[in-house]
């Protein structure tokens, strides 16, 4: 069971993994990110709006799917990614997986979401409450963590 | 080839997309941005920070000294920031 | 924010870790175990019975969440193992965090469900379809998983 | 002292628990197992596989090396298995 989804609308995290429970894996992992609203000279955080590349989203959110099936024995796979603007609190990101194996679905997760990090075309721009807009700059980190997977 | 554009580099150029004729010897996609950058001051700023540049080809992320041969589509974008 | 509990009742899992959502943190990680129905010459596994040592339980199971505060820069977590008698393809087990950073998510959820494996005082015993009833052997790869992890 | 056993063992001993009062010199958790063992058959097959027992005393994993002083509970159990 694999579901792949770009979503413009309001994203409900335990109603997307609710699939994963009726697989029969004994090992649900999953990953949320959320719009969260720091602080900072232009002010609060108000909201996160996704960019993206339409034509190459999903091909590319699939790809790394299926890489996660060829390196774990998964029996599930969400992967749902918001896209326009996300009021802070509201989820951006959803990943799971299920598996008969715990280590599989936890390192599956977290191979998802690194990857996805640096491999799927997506650009957050931050709306702050005095008004303005910004850019987010991508970490150094992020590309740490999706290079430890290896090829 | 049809050109398009993500982010603070669509912001920078001010265009979605557009349709560019690149000579039959811009073989790479670096030599692809050689003539945008030819193109003036718009696309020089927007394409400034080189380290900042990357691309797909007919949504795949390519590398610079990759071949376009035959590719539809280049986009032109800075590093991806979602999850 | 730290929820741990010992439930002989239903457990739901996505009830458990909403909590998570409203703390702040843009990163939430969760695992949940259920009960799997897997076959052998005593038929399919109906239930999973879930043993365990009272006066230690808790205690032991904060000591595991407080390690991992201690580890992770963490801002919740959620912690909850069921007793008793538990029907296939109910979960068994929830755990969850909440940080600003995703690395520290995954990796305290990891950390979490691995010691809990070899550190908390449960035993499981499997009913079977043919009327028969086993204690499940401990594995020796959740002690590797636990020790991973070091002191 | 209160010595509780759980799962396995809890059945082959047939009880949850019981009071029992080992001389002084029973100064680890080996020394009261050997305590045990010499009560017959029932105990030496319950706790025969030396390798499959585990340990609390007053609700903390010890060893068997461990030193018991003034302890109040001693738990004896197989390796966990939750999660």
């Amino acid at each position: 069971m694999i579901i792949v989804r770009v979503e413009p609308g309001p994203l409900d995290a335990a109603a997307e993994l609710s699939v994963l429970a009726e697989l029969g894996g004994g090992a649900l992992a999953s990953f949320t990110g959320i719009a969260r609203s720091d602080t900072n000279d232009h002010g609060n955080v108000t909201a996160i709006e996704l960019e993206h590349y339409p034509a190459m989203t999903l091909p590319a959110l699939d790809a790394l799917v299926q890489d996660a099936f060829a390196r774990w024995p998964l029996l599930g796979c969400v992967l749902v990614h918001r896209t326009g603007l996300v009021p802070v609190n509201q989820a951006i990101v959803v990943v799971g997986t299920a598996s008969l194996h715990r280590a599989a679905a936890l390192e599956s997760t977290a191979f998802l979401i690194d990857r996805l990090k640096t491999g799927a075309p997506f650009w957050k721009k931050e709306h702050r409450s005095g008004g303005s807009a910004h850019w987010v700059e991508a970490r150094s980190s992020d590309d740490a963590a999706a290079d430890k997977w290896g090829q | 080839m049809h050109i398009v554009y993500f982010a603070s580099i669509r912001e920078a150029i001010g265009l979605d997309g557009e349709q560019a004729d690149f000579p039959e010897n811009a073989a790479t996609i670096a030599n692809c941005v050689a003539h945008l950058l030819a193109r003036g001051s718009v696309y020089q700023a927007a394409l400034a920070d080189r380290s900042k540049l990357r691309f797909a080809l007919d949504g795949h992320m390519a590398t610079e000294d990759a071949p376009i041969s035959g590719a539809q589509e280049l986009a032109i974008f800075p590093p991806v920031t979602g999850g």
